[in-house]
């Protein structure tokens, strides 16, 4: 058996029988034809049962043709490309597909968890919140795991995904979501008047409905219309035409998110192609066509194989050549639904009865009846009679009490038709009731969009080609574009009367919400229980949150709901809608940025000569910066590290500082400003002169520091930390352009222009003489601590000279222009080679600063003072300054506060560890003794061994003071004692020499 | 001692490389990096926006941009940066800090940005295809014509963006300037959007 | 009435329909001795402590709309007690101890599953911050493990360790950690309050105050009329400042949107609670089998209740750079809460300067895992006008003495908390 | 959300970051605490239309005074901060 598509009709459909493609579900392999879905080629196999439902593991078929379906769920694909949950009614057929359908063991007709249909009186609605509470512990040991793995549905893959995603932006006037006739219409018109045009259809073909339920429109069958309406777009250069893309949500300012399925049609995307493309498309107008959904009706057995909607009958039957069933009964409320019954005779399917809910048919459908010879019966369906096998016979309580009994073996069903409200009422409209087409229809949507067509109400053909035409042409107009739109198509109306049925009471389970398993009667529970308002009832009954969010469910749900608790269904009201209109793979919303490519990457002008000496990487933000320069022979990241410092406190090492925020400040009241913006003065400082400056937030608190230099009357080159670059910046345009705007100043990051190098240690001035230009005075004298200007280097580029120190050593820092800063590192080396110069990382960096008790970024954390770092002095008294006031506050001026301090273990083997807490010797640990914590850690070279910073309670009065670092995480409890900041040469001798 | 040898290194250096990328066949695009030229940033004082305006015209002959455009001259592109503020784009060597320090005295602030950049240059039949992944701006031939100027991100990146003269094929061209030390990390981030229209990749000395 | 199996095989046999509303849906009284203002969970929770703990029984909770349509209906479920500064530390763990019997006080099961959560680390000073916390929690008696990366392997095989642009380095655990299903929570407290008394008012909206001569509160004027009360108090995240307004006080908050996210419902695929530490996401898989994921705030005052594309696509590659395998899985909701987001990301609970009118506010994002603390503390507030010693520095004069309790030290910027 | 920059046009969210509410003025230097304390803290987080700060640093670096709806989004107005112009004061 499989492969012989017993139910594929001998002729018609949109399938190119010229193609046939193999494919497998369960195991088992199959053939179907280019453009199948894999529910059409199901059906066409004669495949009724394709899964299973999330809580009673109920055997289910296909329920729909589209992206509503709540049944038709499989795992497609296999390994790292599985994907769970697939719907089998949208998933396009190609050669070698696999599925799996899901939710069962071990087999879909065989599944063990079924027995769970034993237990459906008590697996009612909520009862998991009225029980597994005793005993305490169980509910974590075995209830819950127990329902995890019965929950879930398809199984996602362990793997990672192998294939790629991007994301674009496109523009446009008018963006049409759906190409029904509304939506084709709505296209005509816009693209002939000019207007930029993108036509978003899900399907991988155009034509909504007019696929499967064809028509007349302007003289010509749907198809030849579609095609003609088309090849016209098509010839218009700025009409872009997308299939397999979705529109799924519209977001402030006209942006709106569409997921375009470039690749999903094939086994896997063909090299260089993505598999997805998120798309963010920013337009003046939206026209919403995207049609209507089909909405079943509620009665016991509606979820037994072989039920089916009857648009979607239609769609196997006319688009795809494929029956569900050869004996077909129609249970409907409504005109529409005899379309199905049309279609089978048409088809030479057998019509076994049609049951209709409304009091009478019209003549034309009688007469149907005679000439089919099947019976019209006016009642509505108690009960269905079947299992896994499919429908078998169907109970019928006809009007007036009577019952009746059809053979059938497929049941075709419509209550009516919804206006797919989705995207009109993302935000926050909410759709209102009309009752002449019993249903909800857009209202209060989104700026700019309107619903045109049968997702407006208008179910007529006619109707739709109107408004979409309409709502296209004045969607161009607003837009700007008043091109000549030409004649609008026409087509007849076809009347539409219904006589609203949600419910069928009866015996039996009677599914509202088919995927969740929720039933007629937990939504009469929930509202016994209390949970009346429609949020309350979905998140009680879980209603409306399975895949297709409802798609099919929630209207039936809430009209039982308003039933029962007396009102209207206006009254009753919808749960509020939420985007994406389909659900959207989160590899698409990440695009190209997963794995390295998460973030960009910033790299020093002597990244690549870094790399080429085999130095070690480390991510600061986004930059790589060079750790430590690993040596042949050294057994670990310590032993380079303490060479480099050594290197450089007993000769001389440099270090690429480019990542250093720098910012050029121009103007004639830069000097002024920088007075504001700093606790201390800079307009009094001198010409060719540094100074160290730190920056407070409003709130007092420390925000940043660094060094800047005037290089004029009216330019200073200031410096920020690394990770504070950006934001400093913001921070300075902000009192700039805000704050003091009455001050002449600008503005410019320089970051990116300067490579920038630390150069350090005693025989710094004899490599700099090396490469310097030999004018230039480089002596104490000549060129004193804190002094900055621009030298000229050997072989005629112009360099800036700093003399700052960061190591507490003798040292300067050097900046060239960026595109020379790989030939600086190289040419340091050449000129310091007789020194034996070493180039050191941001490791060795972090060991000296700590050895000179200079704070950083741990004691930098955004909750400490000026005087918490023990630069309180520095806070000016004769300006104002941002943060001046504020930082006067009581609890930030407390003589109690945790402050600066050295930390030293006393065993001199002990290595301190950042984090440890800090608690008076001799007392238990608790929160009352917490009294700070070890910021920064290095192992210091010259002390011989570790060493620390830490914020500690009064700490500067406790110098001396042995107490204890206690670090249970790590298991650890020793003594250390509070010091002196600055370990190393703490009169400054060293970089002033 | 022997001088040093300075020889300069564009940021794209060991990124770049030269021939075809992606897909095969015709390329879609070409992605071309220029190197050697000089960028300043020319900002007006408070209360000079007129004056500035007045020796730019002197200097250059034509008005500097006041909207974001990029103004073509004989030996320079005047990119707008921001508002009273533009770039000056030149040759290597032709328009630099200190030859424009003396033409902008007293009215503007210069900031040489001439090493703190990267230039590329994409066109193509596909050009705007690619942008459209990096670029959130509209970059139709009707919205965005020759000479039009952005100060845009790309990829959370701060980039200046302006469409060149055409193509001698008629094709648009797009011209980037990028900071350099995001270069190489942005660079394989666009042949990433142009791998699947295949891209031609080259770098050129001559300033267009 | 009593919930167990046995009630339910009971009710089963009478085909269900014998049960009673969870709570009374009563109508206003013209007095209550505390009415509490919003039917939230902190709302609700403080009401039934009230009624439980402190003997006040006569007691009401008015809610504008359905109990728990605001941030408790609307979140990520997630409870935790790994605060690392003092302030915070000892009140989330008194939150977390009450989670921990909270089935059994409410005789409603909340689903609280205590999986763990791990907060990642990508680099050392990431780690050391860490450590800084864990010992934090660990000296206050709260369970915290500092894992390195070769531990996560082996917990976590499937976190991108080797491919990434910022590798996992390890990570702060708390087993103690985990969720609970936020909406019987709220069913729970209704519940058990309801049963003890509490009226509990929906579709009613407070749309000011009655005050006596000397300015005191002496009750509320709602859409359903006036109602007295010896005190009122408000735990309205989301409209704190609105509700605040109308008692003439301007507060240190600001309102934004937190967007959060659920996937279709998969097969058992992540264990407990995990956060991205170079980048902003964290995720956790529902009893139901859906990955409900989040990660910043959008960074704008709003009331909308809705967020934009940046960060839905910020929060998906924070997904995707930690755990590449959910690239297949679908995003099948996306929605927002208002967050009342305070000025050092820290909430305030406090007497307010207007006589008779107490505040619970300011809770930014954390609101949910502090329900039942919240609840006990402002119970406390109310019924003894003094702050429970875990609640003293939630003060609201804290900014004008520059106490602040910032866990972030990102200052009076609240989208930077 | 979409935002019309004065210099350079319609760019998307991207390309901004917020600050707040720009009703707050920062007070003299001699106003003391109290007044501070009500500049830097208190806010009077209105639902509804609202002036606030936004930095278009992604695009041309200059900040900028939306006028802002924050029930529904909505922009209404966008001037430049009053330093951003002080290149054509007296102009």
């Amino acid at each position: 058996m499989g492969g012989d598509q017993t139910n594929r009709l001998t002729s018609g459909g949109l399938i190119d029988r010229s193609a046939a493609l193999n494919f497998r579900f369960d195991g088992k392999t199959f053939s179907g034809f280019k453009g199948d879905t894999l529910a059409s080629a199901l059906v066409a196999n004669g495949v009724k049962l394709v899964g299973r439902s999330f809580k009673y593991h109920r055997p289910r078929g296909i329920l729909t043709a589209g992206s509503e379906e709540p049944n038709a769920l499989v795992e497609l694909r296999s390994g790292a490309r599985r994907e769970a949950n697939t719907k089998a009614t949208t998933a396009e057929l190609y050669e070698g597909l696999e599925a799996a359908s899901q939710n069962r063991w071990p087999s879909l007709s065989f599944d063990v968890m079924s027995v769970n249909q034993l237990f459906a009186p008590i697996f009612v609605a909520g009862f998991y919140y009225k029980t597994f509470m005793w005993p305490a512990k169980f509910w974590e040991a075995i209830y819950e795991p127990a329902i995890r793995r019965a929950a879930g549905l398809g199984r996602a893959a362990k793997v990672s995904d192998p294939d790629h995603y991007d994301k674009a932006w496109a523009h446009c006037d008018v963006v049409i979501a759906g190409s029904g006739p509304a939506g084709l219409a709505a296209a005509l018109a816009a693209g002939r008047s000019g207007a930029r045009v993108i036509l978003c259809e899900e399907d991988f073909v155009l034509g909504g409905r007019l696929l499967a339920d064809g028509g007349t429109i302007d003289g010509l069958s749907a198809a030849e219309w579609v095609a003609r309406t088309v090849a016209e777009l098509s010839a218009m250069p700025d009409v872009r035409i997308m299939t397999r893309t979705t529109l799924f949500g519209v977001y402030d300012g006209g942006t709106y998110g569409a997921i375009e399925r470039v690749n999903d049609h094939l086994p896997v995307p063909p090299e260089h192609q993505v598999r997805q493309r998120l798309w963010r498309i920013v337009a003046k107008r939206c026209v919403v066509a995207a049609g209507a959904i089909e909405r079943p009706i509620v009665f016991a057995g509606n979820d037994t194989p072989g039920v089916m909607m009857a648009s979607a009958m239609r769609s196997y039957i006319n688009r795809y050549a494929a029956t569900p069933s050869r004996r077909i009964a129609l249970f409907t409320n409504n005109e529409d639904g005899w379309r199905t019954a049309e279609t089978a005779i048409a088809a030479g399917l057998q019509v076994a009865a049609v049951i209709d809910a409304r009091p009478d048919v019209s003549p034309a459908h009688r007469s149907l009846a005679s000439k089919g010879g099947f019976p019209v019966l006016h009642g509505a369906i108690s009960g269905v009679d079947g299992g896994k096998g499919g429908v078998r016979k169907i109970s019928v309580a006809l009007t007036g009490g009577a019952r009746a009994e059809v053979e059938a073996d497929g049941l075709a069903v419509s209550g009516g038709w919804n206006p797919a409200v989705g995207l009109t009422s993302y935000h926050r409209g909410r759709p209102k009731w009309r009752v002449d087409i019993a249903a909800f229809v857009p209202d209060g949507a989104p700026p700019g969009m309107v619903a045109a067509g049968s997702a407006n109400g208008a179910f007529g053909l006619g109707a739709c080609l109107r408004e979409g035409f309409e709502a296209g042409a004045a969607a161009a107009r607003d837009a700007g574009r008043s091109g000549n739109i030409g004649s609008m198509p026409v087509a007849d109306d076809d009347a539409f009367s219904i006589t609203p049925l949600w419910h069928v009471a009866g015996k039996g389970k009677a599914f509202v919400d088919q995927q969740h398993d929720v039933t007629a009667s937990d939504v009469e529970l929930a509202q016994r229980e209390g949970f009346q308002s429609v949020e309350h009832l979905k998140r009680y009954t879980t209603l409306g949150m399975a895949t297709d969010q409802g798609k099919t469910s929630n209207v039936a749900g809430l009209a039982i709901m308003a039933a029962v608790s007396g009102k209207s269904i206006p009254e009753t009201g919808t749960t509020i809608y939420r985007p994406p209109y389909v659900p959207v793979a989160i590899g698409a919303f990440a695009g190209h940025h997963r794995d390295e490519n998460f973030h960009a990457t910033r790299l020093t002008p002597s990244h690549h000569w870094a790399a080429e000496q085999g130095a070690i990487f480390v991510d600061t933000g986004l930059w790589k910066r060079a750790q430590w320069y690993p040596r042949a022979g050294e057994k670990d990241w310590l032993e380079s590290v303490t060479r480099e410092v050594k290197a450089v406190r007993s000769g001389v090492g440099f270090c690429d500082v480019s990542t250093l925020g720098k910012i050029d400040v121009h103007g004639p009241d830069a000097g002024a400003f920088l007075d504001r913006v700093y606790i201390n003065a800079f307009s009094s400082l001198a010409v060719g002169k540094a100074r160290y400056g730190l920056m407070l937030r409003e709130d007092g608190i420390v925000y940043d520091d660094g060094t800047t230099s005037r290089l004029a009357e009216d330019h200073y080159f200031l410096t920020t930390t690394t990770a504070k670059a950006g934001l400093v910046m913001q921070h300075l345009e902000f009192c700039r352009q805000v704050l003091f705007p009455e001050l002449d100043v600008q503005l410019t990051s320089v970051s990116d222009q300067w490579a920038q190098f630390s150069i350090a240690g005693p025989k710094t001035r004899d490599l700099l003489k090396v490469i310097v230009d030999p004018a230039e005075d480089l002596s104490n004298e000549g060129f004193p601590f804190m002094g900055a200007r621009e030298v000229g280097l050997r072989g005629g580029i112009k360099a800036r000279l700093f003399r700052i120190s960061f190591s507490g050593e003798m040292a300067f820092e050097i900046s060239v222009p960026a595109r020379y800063g790989e030939a600086m590192a190289r040419n340091l080396m050449i000129a310091g080679k007789p020194f034996g110069v070493t180039p050191y990382g941001t490791e060795a960096l972090g060991v000296m600063r700590i050895e000179k008790g200079h704070v950083a970024g741990p004691e930098l954390n955004g909750t400490t003072t000026a005087g918490d770092l023990g630069l309180g002095k520095m806070m000016s008294t004769k300006k104002d300054f941002i943060g001046r006031v504020m930082a006067g506050r009581e609890a930030l001026v407390s003589p109690n506060r945790q402050v600066v301090v050295g930390i030293k273990p006393t065993d001199k083997a002990r290595r301190l560890r950042s984090g440890a807490h800090i608690i008076p010797k001799g007392e238990t640990p608790g929160p009352g003794n917490d009294q700070g914590y070890v910021t920064s850690v290095c192992f210091s070279p010259v002390l011989d061994q570790w060493i620390g910073l830490g914020l500690v309670e009064r700490g500067r009065e406790r110098i001396g003071e042995i107490v204890r670092a206690h670090d249970p995480l790590r298991g650890e409890d020793y003594d250390v004692e509070l010091c002196n900041s600055v370990f190393y040469d703490p009169d400054g001798g060293r970089q002033r020499g | 001692m022997a001088d040093f040898s300075w020889d300069v290194r564009s940021p794209l250096d060991r990124a770049l490389v030269a021939g075809s990328y992606g897909a095969q066949g015709d390329a879609g695009v070409a992605l071309t990096e220029i190197r050697n030229f000089d960028l300043v940033q020319v900002m007006a004082r408070r209360g000079k926006a007129a004056e500035m305006a007045k020796a730019a015209q002197a200097r250059f002959g034509v008005a500097a941009p006041e909207t974001p455009k990029a103004v073509g001259t004989a030996d320079a592109t005047l990119i707008w940066s921001g508002p009273d503020q533009f770039l000056v784009l030149s040759r290597g060597g032709k328009h630099t800090m200190d030859s424009l320090a003396p033409v902008f005295a007293g009215s503007t602030s210069l900031s040489d940005q001439s090493h703190a950049r990267a230039l590329i240059s994409v066109s193509g039949d596909k050009a705007r295809a690619v942008l459209a992944k990096l670029s959130s701006i509209d970059l139709h031939p009707d919205v965005f014509g020759v000479g039009a100027a952005a100060a845009t991100s790309m990829d959370h990146t701060s980039v200046t963006l302006w469409r060149g003269a055409d193509r001698a094929d008629g094709q648009a061209v797009f011209n980037l300037l990028v900071f350099s030390t995001f270069a190489e990390s942005l660079w394989h981030t666009i042949l990433d959007s142009a791998a699947e229209y295949g891209a031609t990749i080259g770098h050129s000395e001559e300033l267009m | 009435m009593k919930y167990s199996i046995f009630s339910l095989a009971r009710a089963a046999l009478s085909g269900h329909k014998n049960w009673k509303p969870t709570w009374r849906d009563a109508a206003p009284k013209d007095r209550y001795d505390v009415i509490i203002i919003g039917g939230g969970g902190h709302g609700l929770a403080t009401a039934w402590f009230l009624a439980s703990e402190f003997g006040i029984r006569n007691v009401a909770v008015l809610e504008k709309g359905w109990i728990g349509s605001g941030n408790a209906g609307r979140n990520t479920t997630i409870i935790r007690s790994n605060y690392g500064l003092p302030g915070n530390t000892g009140f989330y763990e008194l939150s977390m101890k009450l989670w921990e019997r909270m089935e059994q006080d409410l005789n409603y099961n909340a689903m609280v599953s205590q999986r763990g959560v791990l907060n990642l680390y990508h680099s050392d000073a990431q780690r050391d911050a860490f450590a800084r916390r864990g010992n934090t929690m660990r000296i206050n008696g709260i369970d915290a493990e500092l894992l390195d990366q070769a531990a996560l392997r082996k917990m976590l095989p499937f976190l991108n360790f080797d491919n990434a642009r910022f590798p996992v380095q390890g990570g702060l655990l708390q087993r103690r950690g985990g969720t609970a299903r936020h909406d019987a929570v709220v069913w729970g407290y209704a519940h058990a309050a309801s049963e003890l008394g509490v009226d509990i008012i929906q579709n009613c909206e407070v749309t000011g105050f009655t005050r006596d001569a000397n300015g005191k509160v002496t009750g509320v004027e709602t859409s359903r009329g006036k109602i007295g009360a010896g005190k009122v108090g408000m735990a309205v995240a989301g409209s704190s400042s609105r509700v605040a307004a109308m008692a003439g006080l301007r507060l240190p908050i600001e309102s934004h949107v937190l967007q959060a996210f659920v996937s279709e419902a998969i097969k058992p695929l992540i264990p407990g609670v995990m956060t991205f530490g170079a980048g902003h996401f964290y995720v956790s898989q529902s009893d139901k089998g859906g990955l409900v994921f989040g990660g910043d705030i959008d960074g704008y005052n709003s009331y909308a209740q809705r967020g934009n594309l940046p960060v839905m696509e910020d929060v998906c590659e924070g997904g995707m750079a930690l755990i590449p395998m959910i690239g297949r899985v679908r995003l099948l909701r996306q929605w927002g809460g208002i967050m009342d987001m305070s000025m050092d990301g820290t909430p305030i609970i406090d007497k307010s300067p207007v006589d008779g009118l107490y505040i619970n506010a300011g809770w930014c994002y954390g609101g949910f895992k502090a329900t039942p603390g919240s609840g006990f503390v402002f119970a406390h507030l109310l019924a003894r006008d003094q702050s429970h010693k875990e609640a003293a520095r939630f003060r609201l004069d804290r900014f004008q003495r520059g106490a602040m309790i910032d866990e972030k030290g990102q200052g009076a910027q609240p989208n930077l908390h | 959300m979409r935002i019309v920059c004065p210099f350079c046009g319609e760019r998307e969210l991207g390309e901004f970051t917020y600050l707040g509410d720009a009703k707050p003025q920062r007070p003299a230097a001699d106003a003391g605490e109290d007044a501070f304390y009500d500049y830097v803290y208190l806010r009077d987080n209105v639902a509804g239309v609202m002036n606030e700060h936004w930095y278009h640093g992604g695009g041309c670096r200059a900040w900028l005074k939306v006028t802002r709806n924050t029930l529904t989004h909505e922009i209404s107005a966008v001037e430049p901060a009053a330093g951003v112009g002080a290149a054509k004061v007296g102009a």
